[in-house]
């Protein structure tokens, strides 16, 4: 039957390189070709999780070639719901997308966003090192030509640092590969799971490999980057920017963390207390600077800034729950952090800047706008019933399990930071100015307004289908091996 | 026997071409006479060298093959040296006089 | 006869090295592109050697290609990188 | 014994000129010399790569390390208005930092590939165990069409992306003479583009079709077409604008296209993605080549030209620039 | 000691030589040409020490993944080269903000 077919794992990655490759023919019709191929690549992914949570994990070997000589897809739990939050994403941003792009660019975004999106999905099912090289690489050129799409000087210089800073991180992960391969013969991440050893020529491999991939995930100190180019791109990108592309690297080193680095107790212990107090440090650091800005859109991205932190507060921990708060941390921001972004587009559009002293009456002429951002706002402080609540609360779990109970302050001074600039600009928004000031005229597309509350709304739901997703997280059990 | 010293002249005398444009390149005052200087290691220099592994080649496919990479380098090199010419005297480029 | 080869090889290498101090040196864009078109060519013949002592005819493809390429950079200098604002 | 005395002088020869020509070329103040320096750091690595067994690898060096990019540079270079004379060094503190820095990298990583096994650990006993199920008998193209295929698949969608980001760049606006005008046409210019166009185009077939059992293949056969077309635009010959549309579009998507559908069509027969019955192997590869030699050559040489050329419909055409006449 | 880790060392010091250039230079054609040391720093080790058992046919694996990097290396350059220009267009440098002279 078709529904039982082992290729939907390919056509989630071959549907949208299709996709973008027809909308990059026959121009005409860019917009509807495009939203096509989304739904397509919803709802074979949708087939996919079918398959996945009623039978388990899946491999796929392509080429039939199984690995070391060939490349070996791999799908579990984990890789699942990066698939499922990337589709759901995926698929809000295509339609405020086809709302927001009006001119030529859409001749530009929709070939490069469906390319993105297809590598964001090989790069999740990909169980092989260099293959996961070129996927980064796909996904790093093709967010730099999107931050690029906005023109003028803020978005061409940021998207030029943006390109250096990625390049440079998949060069130190490429020298890690090339020196696991003469190591061990292998690119393969289940079989280097089997082989490899901690020497000394291993610290220096997982020093390459994960500076690398922090630089492309922004952990504070090496987040320079990063606000500049999540506020300058266009509002459909810098929402992809900020919920999928930094995961993206993220995911690749949390996996190495996970299956590939042979990490002793003692080495797990000091490595993971560096990281997790770097993520402690960006989420006082982007905390506050969030708090300073004066503009939307660049306060949104110091809140990635900050978010990025919480990912590595369950490196210290190193177990199964601490995991799971990670994972669900991922999901709630992603999710949260689109709506506020497509808010924060709204807005722009709605006023013709972004700056937040200057949003008196807001909430009066976009209601579902500014609910979007208070709900999104909620997932994003962790406040219940939000998605953002059960990962905090996975994660004092956790901490507390393990005896680190200090975690969970962070947890408490970050809410705190998150409250306060959320605050500030619901708190903007709702001043009223005499309604003799002239009207604005610019009316935006209910299809946007809608789009950001749904997802703001399902920031919220995922407070409520935890169990659920707990489940899923267990397919495979992606985390066991740290358990042992 | 006699091929094999004809090919150790031939590489020899080739080798000193080379030498000899470097040198040339290195010592010569403009850009006109370092053109000059140029040509006679890609024409010559590499032609005896050509020669000579010709002369030592297992099979025609790879005299003819040599003789190409020779006839190519010969073509190319003679039409940058016009263009390199031509375009410095346009720009101004003074030829070099006792 | 494969040393000889070798050692002609090494020698054109070392002609090759001292000639990169026209690239240094210019003075003009055309000396430096020269001298560029030089190592080129030194680079062919060291392949043509190299292909006769390893005995691996692809080299003599790859030094064809050199030959080609060559061809194509010195052009783009010609036609669009050398301007006056480099004649100094 | 002499022999290897001899080679071994010349790998040091080679290797120190390596590193003495990348410092030199990042530490020139002078751009252009940085350049060339480049260029012809970009030639010794491709004698690296024939001293390392790796001919594959040399003749994709030498056509697009050296060759193209070297080209893309220069034309870079005469676009860039801004003067060049804006480096100060930063200062000795911060130097010497990261140079002690950097040497302990240096060191560790010295220390790290001296350390590793001097035994075979790669894979070049299971490539040629299954080469004669692969079509070829060029390991290299069998793990780059075969084994590996999918990365390859993959590195097409590179190419484009690249090219997409470039055309949505634009390229620097055509009002401010982009290109400095070509003062004069050359009739030699001319002649040696007529003659040598051919001889690129049958050398890129040749290295297409050698690639099966030689070292050539895709990339490199479509490097080898790509300076053509870079040599056809120096010579300010233009591609008519009936073709500038869709018809290029097509051309540059052909070798995705054609990629996916052949890795496609033995799924109906219960194949893998991408596996080729071991018969029919040799010939799709060679198809499969043939589409993504075309598609990469077109696309390396529209990156040269930096811009998407304008079309029929396009009203505001630029003589000066060339992109379209 | 064989020539294949004489050229992995030549790798490893083009690798470092190119990691500084990026840091401290400060022109993007600089920036980028350095980028491209630093590649072909990563590819000469993967290749050399695919060649460090002598004797043997050299494994082709990695020499497939370095001509892939190459690619990758070229389309990257492209898109790097068209954006300083785009930069150099918007602000009259070719400079990074925070590297401006004051």
């Amino acid at each position: 039957m078709l529904i039982d077919s082992p290729h939907w794992i390919i056509i989630i990655i071959l549907l949208p390189i299709l996709g973008s490759v027809v909308c990059f023919l026959w121009r005409e019709h860019i917009v509807k070709l495009a939203l096509a191929t989304a739904v397509g690549t919803v709802t074979s992914v949708g087939v996919l999780s079918w398959q996945v949570i009623t039978n388990g994990v899946q491999r796929y070997e392509l080429g039939a070639w199984s690995a070391p000589l060939g490349i070996e897809l791999y799908l579990d739990g984990l890789s699942l719901l990066m698939l499922l939050v990337t589709a759901i994403v995926g698929f809000a941003i295509s339609i405020y997308a086809s709302a927001y792009f009006k001119d030529d660019k859409t001749n530009i975004f929709w070939p490069l966003w469906l390319f993105l999106w297809s590598a964001l999905n090989a790069l999740f099912v990909s169980s092989d090192i260099f293959n996961l090289f070129v996927t980064l690489e796909i996904i790093g050129l093709s967010a730099v030509a999107l931050v690029a799409l906005s023109g003028g000087a803020n978005a061409i210089t940021a998207a030029m640092r943006y390109l250096l800073v990625s390049l440079l991180g998949s060069m130190l992960y490429l020298m890690g590969v090339a020196l696991l391969y003469h190591s061990y013969g292998t690119v393969d991440m289940v079989l280097l799971s089997l082989r490899t050893e901690m020497t000394p020529t291993m610290w220096l491999i997982m020093g390459l490999m994960t500076t690398g991939l922090l630089l492309k995930t922004a952990l504070f100190p090496l987040h320079f980057w990063l606000p500049p180019a999540h506020s300058s791109a266009p509002v459909p990108v810098s929402a992809v920017l900020s919920a999928l592309v930094v995961k993206a690297s993220f995911y690749i080193l949390w996996r190495l963390w996970i299956v590939v680095f042979p990490l002793a107790d003692h080495a797990q212990a000091n490595l993971g207390f560096i990281l997790g107090l770097l993520g402690s440090l960006a989420i006082v650091w982007g905390g506050f600077q969030a708090l300073r800005q004066t503009r939307l859109k660049l306060l949104i991205a110091y809140s990635t800034v900050m978010q990025i932190g919480y990912l590595f507060l369950a490196f210290p921990l190193a177990n199964v729950m601490g995991w799971k708060a990670t994972l669900y941390f991922i999901l709630a921001h992603a999710v949260a952090k689109t709506a506020m972004f497509m808010a924060a587009g709204n807005i722009l559009i709605h006023r013709g800047h972004d700056r937040i002293a200057d949003f008196y009456s807001m909430a009066q002429y976009l209601p579902l706008t500014i609910s979007a951002f208070a709900l999104s706002g909620i997932s994003l402080m962790g406040l219940p019933p939000s998605g953002g609540f059960i990962a905090k609360w996975l994660l004092l779990e956790a901490s507390i399990v393990s005896g680190q109970w200090w975690w969970g302050l962070v947890l408490i001074v970050g809410g705190l930071l998150t409250g306060a600039y959320v605050f500030k600009v619901l708190g903007y928004a709702f001043i009223q100015e005499d309604s003799s000031n002239e009207p604005y005229p610019i009316g935006i597309s209910k299809r946007m307004e809608w789009m950001a509350l749904g997802m703001a709304l399902l920031a919220i739901v995922l407070g409520f289908i935890a169990p659920f997703i707990l489940r899923i997280m267990d397919i495979g059990s992606p985390f066991a091996e740290v358990l042992s | 026997m006699i091929l094999d010293i004809l090919t150790v002249i031939l590489l020899l005398v080739g080798a000193l071409f080379f030498l000899a444009g470097t040198l040339g390149l290195l010592r010569f005052p403009d850009v006109y006479t370092r053109l000059h200087a140029l040509t006679k290691a890609d024409n010559v220099g590499l032609g005896l060298i050509v020669i000579a592994l010709m002369l030592q080649a297992d099979s025609w496919f790879v005299v003819g093959k040599l003789l190409f990479i020779w006839i190519l380098i010969l073509l190319a090199g003679s039409g940058v040296a016009h263009l390199v010419a031509n375009t410095a005297q346009k720009r101004g480029i003074k030829p070099w006089k006792k | 006869m494969d040393t000889l080869y070798l050692s002609v090889a090494l020698f054109l290498l070392l002609t090759l090295v001292a000639g990169m101090w026209r690239i240094l040196q210019g003075p003009t864009p055309a000396d430096r592109m020269l001298a560029a078109q030089l190592f080129g060519t030194t680079a062919v013949a060291c392949l043509l050697l190299l292909a006769q002592v390893l005995q691996q005819s692809a080299l003599r493809d790859v030094a064809l290609v050199f030959a080609l390429l060559a061809v194509v950079t010195a052009v783009a200098f010609v036609k669009r990188a050398w301007t006056e604002k480099h004649d100094t | 014994m002499e022999e290897i005395n001899v080679l071994l002088l010349f790998d040091v020869v080679l290797g120190l000129t390596l590193v003495w020509l990348a410092w030199q070329t990042l530490s020139s103040l002078d751009l252009f010399r940085a350049i060339v320096l480049f260029i012809a750091f970009g030639l010794l690595m491709a004698l690296a790569w024939v001293r390392l067994d790796a001919p594959d690898v040399a003749l994709a060096e030498a056509t697009i390390g050296a060759g193209l990019t070297g080209a893309l540079l220069l034309s870079a270079l005469a676009q860039l208005s801004a003067s060049q004379k804006n480096e100060t060094k930063p200062s000795l503190f911060i130097r010497l930092t990261l140079g002690v820095l950097l040497f302990f990298l240096v060191i560790a990583l010295a220390y790290t590939v001296l350390s590793l096994p001097t035994k075979a650990v790669g894979l070049s006993v299971e490539v040629a165990k299954n080469i004669e199920l692969s079509g070829v008998s060029n390991p290299v193209t069998a793990v780059l069409l075969n084994y590996r295929s999918y990365d390859t698949l993959l590195e097409l969608g590179v190419l484009l992306l690249a090219l997409l980001g470039v055309w949505s760049l634009g390229g620097v606006s055509t009002n401010k003479s982009s290109f400095p005008k070509s003062s004069f046409v050359n009739p030699v210019l001319d002649l040696v583009t007529r003659l040598l166009v051919p001889i690129f185009i049958l050398f890129s077939g040749y290295l297409l079709w050698v690639g099966a059992f030689a070292p050539g293949g895709a990339f490199q056969a479509g490097a080898v077409l790509a300076a053509a077309g870079v040599l056809v635009f120096l010579s300010d010959w233009y591609l008519p604008s009936k073709y500038s549309g869709f018809a290029l579009r097509l051309v540059l998507v052909i070798g995705l296209v054609w990629f996916v559908s052949m890795g496609f069509s033995f799924v109906l027969l219960d194949n893998a993605f991408l596996e080729y019955p071991p018969e029919f192997a040799g010939g799709l590869i060679l198809l499969i080549e043939a589409a993504a030699t075309l598609s990469i050559g077109i696309s390396l040489a529209a990156l040269f030209l930096g811009r998407e050329p304008a079309t029929k419909s396009d009203s505001n055409i630029d003589i000066d620039t060339g992109v379209n006449k | 000691m064989t020539p294949a880790f004489l050229y992995a060392l030549v790798g490893i010091v083009l690798f470092s030589i190119g990691l500084y250039g990026l840091i401290l230079y400060k022109h993007l054609l600089r920036k980028i040409l350095a980028i491209n040391i630093l590649g072909s720093g990563v590819f000469l080790v993967m290749v050399a020490l695919a060649d460090r058992i002598g004797d043997a046919v050299p494994d082709a694996v990695p020499h497939a993944m370095v001509i892939t990097g190459i690619v990758v290396a070229v389309s990257a350059t492209a898109l790097a080269l068209a954006l300083m220009l785009r930069v150099n267009e918007e602000t009259g440098q070719a400079v990074l903000p925070e590297d401006r002279e004051a």
